[in-house]
């Protein structure tokens, strides 16, 4: 017990409460803008602007980052090398998928399926999630964290049922339902972590606190500590698309309009995973590494298991890239069962390099499916002949999210794997592997289908927008640069990995 | 306020959030479910409310009031909007009148029960832990708000109305506030302000989507939404 | 050009009635794509040449190393030159260089555009840097970079469907195979507490029995996936027929060779020496492979898929000399145990050579005809005599013939096999004879198949208009294939000159690896001794005493009569229709295995209308079914599949069920937990 | 090494050309008598020889040079094939240059370039002919190569010369358990290689049934006569080491005089002789197998070959 984890936690070395504050605030600001405002394009502006601005600030606090975490706002807002690592991840994706949304929002307008209300509520959402989600990764209380999560719930309900019809609505509710009910749960785990604290003598005000949950955690009830722990994986696992309540993934990223399918697989799952990280070394503190490992196997594995079966049954296109997500979700939960740092940092690696993957599959598949009004795999054919960016940014996702070199998951799955061989777990690479392989084979084999082949003389022709290519081709440069180094970043994802890492 | 009333109050208010989860799992009428619901609102609020008033804390007494208005009078108004409105004011031809009965159960009453004292049962023995940690009035009646979560994801697979899952919800929600109120006085006030202000967003949330499931599907039955499946 | 045209794609009219400007277009996209192949073959050329400099370099005992750790983030690059690697790098250099050559020259339209020869280069590079890679993470990354890159390669026909499922075929397989490979390495490293290979061998003294037996079993799978050895070969022969000629050439001579470096490396110089069911078990990949690739491709009827095969039966007699090199090992009898592994590598470099001439020639084929089946060629020789000539050389290397490329590396394996072994080891006296029947029966059949190969697709007279339309491949092709001729030339005559590069293999692997001596082979260990140049000159002077011979007497005869009329038993005149066709030349060996083909047989009647006895039309066909796919992938396909559909059924829809889902989550928590 | 061993490679090219006609022609004649008929003489296989000679040389349309070409490679592999192997010395110096592997692929170049020839008209005789003949030398393929297995494994070489002189040395070791039973395996493989009853019957020509014949069905003239003469050449070349592999009996050593060669040449062609009555002899009594028997044929001999390895091998290994 007792590791470098909560040694450094405690002391603020720096001031960075503008770029603590600023990730919060610049959507925030943005959401309002959109509100008053009437030229949606400028919105979508203004929105990339602000997630730019997330970004940016993950990138500054990764190089300003001082030994122990940042404060700010009277200890409501904290940063530390998770915190940047998550921002970076959100504005990276976010950048990118409210841009598209100029794009998306033309489409539909042009093809009069939407009303001026619902362009002007998308406006005012996607920025707000962005700040939902900024929230979430840079509070300072679990509670408020959850809150911000449970926000997040909220805000994109009504960007799932975005586009309307049967199946929008369909899938918005079961959206909600699912995801309500998973992330009360993580609340009862959180209410149980509160009342363990206080029964510790932890002043009340301050028992939520990440920091002081830290220096206290030998302290805490580890019998409450493990009810609590095992909640909240398998709440917080529900907005990260974990079994149990992985259900309602699928059919929310089929549903929401591409540049939000974006967000929500690149950015919210992880956002929901972050949280479980966040409680990590509490929990492994308190009661020992063995049991969140074994709970993050379980479920982990579980979902991987069911994300690769489903996608080998798989016909529509959209629903594969959401439980390729889960797929990849799944594994990161293992990687943090893991977790050793290398584990961690390939884990957190991954995330950010899945969330550019996915970025770039779902504005591709976005356009595919806006071709064919439909995301039926047998419906598209030859999709490279028609369109060689939207072909080639597919082409490139897929190998992104399928752990193919030179694309950066190939680097995590690597390290992650060492990790397994080193602290015993060759059987669970074994078998981990093997899921992927099935994941692999129905992926690859559907993506074959869609992109490659003879067009159909009928085939319709596939438009990008040019906000769209353009998200595209920063996107695919993106993937091949992360792949190719981490530059600035290799250091926080260290740094990230051995901060989280476990107790073994 | 002496131990014993605080004792009998607490007791009274947990077994009062207890027996109005079981008598939503029973009844079927879909104003009676909300209007259980109010009374478990109200049940929950005593909680903080005698709470606040034998450890004469102005603050938990407060919170208690807002727990009231929010879970003994607006939620349950929402939802009472939505039984009672008849028809959307502006939007499309479909008139619908709103269902006052749970369609046809998934699950009988009477298996539904059995399910609900199975459920009560199992959260006595899951609680051992927390109850084992600190013997409290309050934390021994913590079961009962693990009952209480338990029994509403039950109503909520088991009933097919939009309005009852809603229900449901509300319940389990009411359930893990209750734990926070039994075991501590309640989570820190900027938790238990974004935790209300979630409640109650997912809840208007869910009316609407409720309204929008019932003007699509032309009925405000969420178990025929099971299109979207592989 | 327009019978070119009319040549390469017979369902188009005549070429002359296209308008001009599309004409001009085209003229102008065939000069681009001349000039991109050009560019796309001097690069692949190019990164081979700086292979085969750093081969040498390496042989030559100069170690080198480099580390880039910022690169490629948290895999890094590490990369260091072994006599070893060296060996594999002058392979796929030597390769790579002719490849590029003959890919300048190989312009059909749909075969290589932009694309694929943009990424040849780099396809070779990744090739190259398998064999540098000096840690596990840099190998696996630019193993798997290679199979991307192949990958892409091999979908560069992609229009047609076959070409799609023989790239999810490869894509599944090799990916499979990886996840071996890496589950291997990384307990290799987890086992050793190092990532370096350099390392790896230090420390691999303290690594358990078990530890290495699982790195061992998964090791082999992994790189007999990439060898094309069973069970995981299936990619293999729809791969290499679908690709592009030159990526054929690629994958088959110089890419599938490298899972036996993986082997040689890992299972052999690393983890070796084994217990004795290592060298067993490596014996019996290798004797499964071989015969079940040769007869694979005895009754093959596509050329490319004929000789995709017999890739698979090589590596498998590869795999027989490695597992007799370690068997041997085991029984203390080094001597044989090196002539053994000098047999192996050997045949890995020729096969290499003969098989890119191979495929290259059917390259020029495909080229000229857009046929690959041989049941459609025919009487290539009178239109093709270069490309005829040189797929000859090949043919005859391909079958382990004397004076052919193949003959002294089956030689050396024999020589290895027949050794009397020591006084009571049972094992050897009962694994060798049979290793001998397989090598000797591999041969064998690959006769046959070669003469299938080439008497029927080239000899005889066309079958169809495309074959009698061909026209002899380009300068750049044929250059290439000579060139590929060559090289195959001097490992048949001289095999000797390899010995600087066996000797450098020596000092560092475990097994020495025996020399060929000078002009008659007769190595250290051998029981016999053969003089392969010698062969050669008295072949020529024998059939040049034969000709003299049937010259007797010709002072006497009438004037000789040419192109008499063949014997159509008393038919007006031979239709190509009656010709033999490889199908039915490969008849009676599919009657004969039988057993182990499985043909499937298909028969489909045409009944006249409104009759229920008179037929208009029957069909009958047969043809050979896979057996490991039909009784391993199959049953494997099935099961996944119905598991994923009980899964698939546990997702109804139904949000009341998901939330059961959640609660039941709930509640194992909430038990578990307590 | 002695000049005579120099010149014992051109005396025996010489022998086996000059001499395989008749071999053809006693084997004939044996027949013949033991069916009752008169016979055509030993020598009329010489007198073929002249007359295809002699007739005009023929080349069918659309053959090429490998069609050409073929009886000359036959003819040529069975040449060098019979300047190798140790007929009337075990001190040749060709005897290194290819041991008993090598002389079996030699053997099977004359096959697959009398299959190339066959398939080189393109007509269907020629295909059926080649693939049924190339089917069954892949099959013997392996029974002969184990056969050399068991053979070299006592010697401890797979050169011919040590094996046959290892042989001479020692004659009893032919009739060990391994030897008897490498010794039929080996002429079953030269009966099928030479296209022989029960497995080919030289002189038909019904359509369904010939294999060799049907190879060189277009071949006429010169071109003829060299394929007969070289079938001869690899009936006599095989029949002979058949013979001093067994029976080294006389073969001349390192230490032979002129008088020692001579003898070796005589009793070598005397152990022919007689071989080629008893073939000739046994062939009159059997039938022509059906082609899809034949591969049993072979299996048989294969299994033999692989029970004399095995055996000889454990011999070996006990001794050893």
């Amino acid at each position: 017990m007792g590791t470098a984890t909560s040694a450094g936690y405690g002391s603020c070395v720096t001031d960075m409460t503008a770029l603590l504050v600023l990730p919060v605030a610049a959507p925030v600001a943005a959401a309002v803008f959109a509100a008053v405002c009437r030229n949606r394009r400028l919105n979508a502006a203004v929105a990339a602007a602000a997630a730019l601005a997330i970004g940016a600030c993950g990138l500054l606090l990764a190089v300003a980052r001082g030994d122990g975490p940042a404060l700010a706002l009277g200890g409501l807002l904290r940063a530390d090398a998770l915190t940047a690592v998550m921002l970076v991840v959100i504005g990276s994706v976010g950048a990118p998928a409210a841009w598209a949304g100029i794009g998306y929002v033309d489409q539909e307008v042009a093809a009069g399926h939407t009303t001026p209300r619902r362009v002007r509520l998308y406006g005012v959402l996607v920025p707000t999630f962005l700040a939902a989600m900024a929230t979430a990764v840079s509070a300072a209380n679990i509670g408020v964290m959850w809150a911000a999560i449970e926000a997040t719930t909220i805000v994109t309900a009504f960007l799932v049922g975005h586009r309307g019809g049967r199946a929008a609505v369909e899938a918005a509710w079961k959206y909600v339902v699912i995801c309500s009910v998973g992330i009360a749960v993580a609340l009862l785990g959180t209410v149980l972590v509160y009342f363990a604290a206080v029964h510790a003598g932890i002043p009340a005000s301050r028992a939520l606190d990440i920091d002081t949950l830290l220096a206290h955690a030998t302290a805490l009830d580890p019998a409450v500590l493990r009810v609590a722990a095992g909640l909240m994986v398998i709440g917080f696992g529900a907005k990260a698309g974990l079994v149990p309540f992985h259900t309602w993934l699928a059919d929310a990223h089929s549903q929401a309009p591409a540049p939000v399918s974006a967000l929500m697989s690149g950015v919210l799952l992880a956002v929901g995973f972050s949280a479980v990280l966040r409680v990590k070394p509490v929990v492994d503190l308190a009661v020992g590494g063995g049991y969140l490992r074994t709970a993050l196997l379980v479920v982990g594995l579980a979902t991987v298991a069911v994300a690769a079966l489903m996608l080998l049954v798989q016909r529509d296109f959209k629903r594969m890239l959401a439980y390729s997500s889960m797929e990849n979700l799944g594994v990161i939960a293992v990687a943090a069962a893991v977790g050793t740092p290398l584990a961690i940092a390939a884990l957190l690696w991954q995330v950010l390099a899945h969330g550019m993957g996915k970025t770039v599959l779902f504005l591709s598949a976005g356009q595919i499916q806006s071709a064919h009004g439909s995301s039926a795999i047998a419906a598209v054919r030859g999709v490279l002949a028609r369109s060689r960016l939207v072909g080639a940014s597919f082409a490139v996702g897929i190998a992104v999210v399928v752990a193919v070199p030179p694309f950066a998951i190939f680097g995590s799955v690597i390290a992650v794997g060492r990790s397994m061989t080193e602290v015993g777990l060759g059987w669970l690479l074994a078998v981990q592997g093997t899921l992927m392989v099935v994941a692999f084979a129905a992926l690859a084999s559907r993506t074959v289908g869609i992109l490659l082949g003879e067009p159909e003389p009928s085939a319709p022709a596939i438009m990008t927008p040019r906000s769209i290519s353009l998200a595209l081709v920063i996107g695919i440069a993106a993937c091949l640069a992360l792949g190719l180094s981490a530059g600035p970043l290799a250091g926080l994802f260290r740094d990230a990995g051995l901060m989280l890492a476990g107790v073994r | 306020m002496n131990q014993d009333l605080y004792t009998a109050g607490m007791n009274t208010a947990a077994g009062t959030l207890l027996l109005t989860a079981v008598l939503v799992v029973w009844r079927r009428e879909l104003r009676a479910m909300v209007m259980l619901l109010a009374c478990q609102g109200v049940a929950l609020a005593a909680l903080p409310i005698v709470d606040g008033i034998a450890h004469a804390s102005a603050e938990v007494i407060g919170v208690g009031v807002a727990i009231l208005a929010l879970r003994g009078v607006v939620l349950p108004a929402v939802l009472l909007r939505l039984v009672a409105r008849r028809g959307p004011a502006r939007r499309g031809p479909a008139r619908w009148v709103p269902a006052r009965r749970e369609s046809a159960p998934v699950v009988g009453t009477s298996l539904s029960l059995l399910i609900t004292a199975l459920l009560t049962v199992t959260a006595f023995a899951v609680t051992r832990p927390i109850v084992r940690l600190q013997a409290t009035v309050g934390s021994m009646a913590v079961p009962v708000s693990f009952a209480v979560i338990l029994i509403g994801i039950q109503v909520m697979a088991t009933r097919r109305r939009a309005l009852s899952q809603t229900v449901g919800f509300l319940m389990l929600d009411n359930g893990i506030t209750s734990a926070a109120f039994l075991l501590t006085s309640g989570v820190p006030l900027v938790v238990e302000l974004g935790a209300s202000l979630d409640v109650l967003f997912v809840t208007l949330v869910l009316g609407l989507l409720a309204r929008q499931v019932q003007a699509h599907f032309g009925d405000s039955d969420v178990g025929r939404l099971r299109e979207l499946r592989d | 050009m327009t019978m070119i045209r009319t040549a390469l794609r017979p369902d188009t009219d005549a070429a002359g009635s296209e308008p001009q400007a599309s004409h001009d277009a085209r003229q102008g996209h065939e000069a681009r794509s001349a000039a991109a192949a050009a560019w796309g073959g001097a690069a692949t050329s190019l990164v081979g040449l700086a292979g085969v400099v750093c081969g040498i370099v390496a042989l030559a005992g100069r170690s080198w190393s480099l580390s880039l750790d910022g690169l490629f983030p948290m895999v890094g690059v590490q990369l260091e030159l072994t006599p070893l690697g060296g060996l594999f790098m002058l392979l796929t250099g030597a390769v790579a260089v002719i490849v590029g050559i003959y890919s300048a020259g190989y312009t059909r339209a749909g075969h290589l555009g932009g694309f694929p020869l943009a990424v040849m280069p780099i396809f070779v590079a990744t090739m190259l840097l398998v064999p540098a890679a000096g840690s596990v993470p840099t190998f696996l990354l630019m193993w798997e970079l290679m199979a991307v890159s192949s990958m892409m390669l091999v979908l560069a026909g992609h229009r047609r469907a076959e070409v799609r499922s023989a790239g999810v075929y490869y894509a599944v397989l090799t990916h499979l195979g990886f996840m071996a490979i890496l589950l291997g390495l990384l307990l290799l490293s987890a086992a050793t507490g190092t990532t370096r290979f350099a390392e790896i061998s230090f420390a691999i003294g303290d690594v358990g029995h078990g530890a290495r037996t699982v790195i061992f079993v998964l090791t082999l799978l992994g790189f007999g996936s990439k060898a094309g050895l069973l069970p995981l070969h299936a990619w293999l022969p729809r791969a290499h027929a679908e690709s592009p000629s030159p990526a054929s050439a690629l994958m088959s001579a110089a890419m599938v060779t490298l899972g036996v470096y993986g082997i040689v490396r890992i299972d052999l110089d690393i983890l070796g020496p084994g217990p004795r069911w290592w060298g067993l078990v490596m014996l019996a990949v290798g004797a499964v492979s071989a015969l079940f690739g040769v007869l694979q491709a005895s009754v093959a009827t596509d050329l490319k898929r004929l000789l995709a095969f017999s890739t698979t039966e090589n590596m498998g007699l590869v795999l027989v000399a490695l597992g007799a090199a370690a068997l041997l090992t085991s029984s203390g009898m080094r001597d044989v145990a090196a002539l053994a592994l000098a047999a192996g590598l050997l045949h890995l470099l020729v096969h290499g050579s003969f098989k890119m001439l191979a495929f290259l020639a059917a390259g020029s084929v495909q080229n000229a005809t857009g046929l690959r089946d041989l049941d459609r060629l025919g009487g290539l020789a009178r239109r093709m005599p270069v490309t005829t000539a040189l797929f000859g050389v090949a043919a005859l290397g391909a079958a382990g013939l004397p004076v052919g490329a193949g003959f002294v590396s089956e030689w050396l394996l024999l020589q290895s096999l027949i050794h009397r072994p020591a006084a009571g080891d049972t094992l050897m006296a009962l694994t060798m004879p049979l290793a001998i029947g397989v090598v000797a029966l591999s041969v064998g059949v690959g006769v046959v198949t070669m003469v299938k190969a080439f008497g029927v697709g080239f000899l005889a007279r066309p079958r169809t208009d495309e074959a009698a339309h061909a026209r002899e491949a380009g300068a750049p092709m044929l250059l290439a294939m000579a060139l590929a001729a060559l090289v195959c030339t001097v490992l048949a005559l001289v095999p000797a000159a390899l010995d600087p590069a066996l000797r450098a293999l020596g000092r560092t692997l475990p097994v020495p690896v025996a020399t060929l001596g000078g002009v008659v082979i007769g190595p250290a260990g051998g029981l016999g001794s053969i003089a392969p140049a010698v062969l050669a000159a008295g072949m020529a002077s024998a059939v040049i005493l034969a000709v003299a011979l049937s010259r007797i007497g010709s002072r006497r005869r009438p004037p000789a009569q040419s192109a008499a009329p063949l014997w159509a038993c008393g038919a007006d005149g031979l239709t190509s229709r009656m010709e033999y066709t490889a199908s039915s030349f490969a008849q009676p060996m599919q009657r004969v295995f039988r057993g182990v083909l499985r043909p499937e047989a298909d028969l489909s009647v045409v009944r006249a209308a409104g009759s229920a006895y008179d037929v208009e039309q029957m069909a009958y066909r047969e043809r050979p079914t896979d057996a490991v796919e039909a009784h391993l992938y199959r049953p494997v396909l099935r099961l996944v599949r119905a598991v994923a559909g009980w899964v698939r059924r546990a997702h109804t829809g139904s949000v009341q069920l998901y939330l059961v889902y959640g609660g039941v989550g709930l509640l194992i928590v909430l038990v578990l937990a307590r | 090494m002695t000049v005579l061993a120099m010149v014992a490679p051109a005396a025996q090219v010489a022998g086996v050309l000059l001499g395989a006609p008749l071999v053809a022609g006693v084997m004939r004649q044996v027949r013949a008598r033991l069916e009752g008929r008169v016979g055509a003489g030993v020598a009329q296989p010489w007198r073929d020889l002249r007359k295809h000679l002699r007739k005009q040389a023929m080349t069918p349309s659309g053959t090429t040079v490998v069609f050409s070409l073929a009886p000359a490679v036959v003819a040529g592999s069975a040449l060098l094939i019979a300047a190798i192997v140790p007929l009337v010395t075990t001190f040749s110096p060709l005897d290194r240059m290819a041991d008993l592997f090598a002389v079996v692929g030699l053997l099977l170049i004359g096959t697959v370039a009398l299959a190339l020839g066959g398939l080189d008209t393109g007509t269907a005789f020629g295909g059926m002919g080649a693939s049924r003949g190339i089917t069954i030398a892949a099959l013997a393929e392996p029974t002969i190569l184990l056969s050399v297995f068991a053979l070299s494994l006592p010697a401890g070489s797979s050169n011919l010369g040590v094996i046959v002189a290892a042989t001479a040395h020692d004659p009893w070791t032919v009739l060990s358990v391994p030897g008897a039973l490498a010794f039929v395996a080996l002429l079953t493989v030269i009966v099928a290689e030479t296209g022989r009853l029960p497995v080919d019957n030289p002189s038909t020509h019904l359509e369904l049934t010939m294999i060799h014949e049907a190879m060189e069905l277009e071949y006429a003239g010169p071109r003829l006569a060299l394929m007969e003469w070289a079938s001869a050449m690899r009936l006599t070349v095989l029949l002979a080491l058949l013979a001093n592999l067994f029976a080294p009996w006389g073969i001349a050593g390192a230490g032979s005089g002129a008088g020692g060669f001579l003898l070796a040449t005589v009793l070598i062609a005397a152990k022919v002789a007689v071989l080629a009555l008893i073939l000739g002899g046994i062939e009159v009594f059997v039938a022509k197998l059906r082609l899809f028997r034949v591969p049993e044929l072979l299996a048989g001999s294969f299994v033999l070959a692989l029970l004399a390895v095995t055996t000889s091998s454990f011999f070996a290994s006990a001794v050893g």
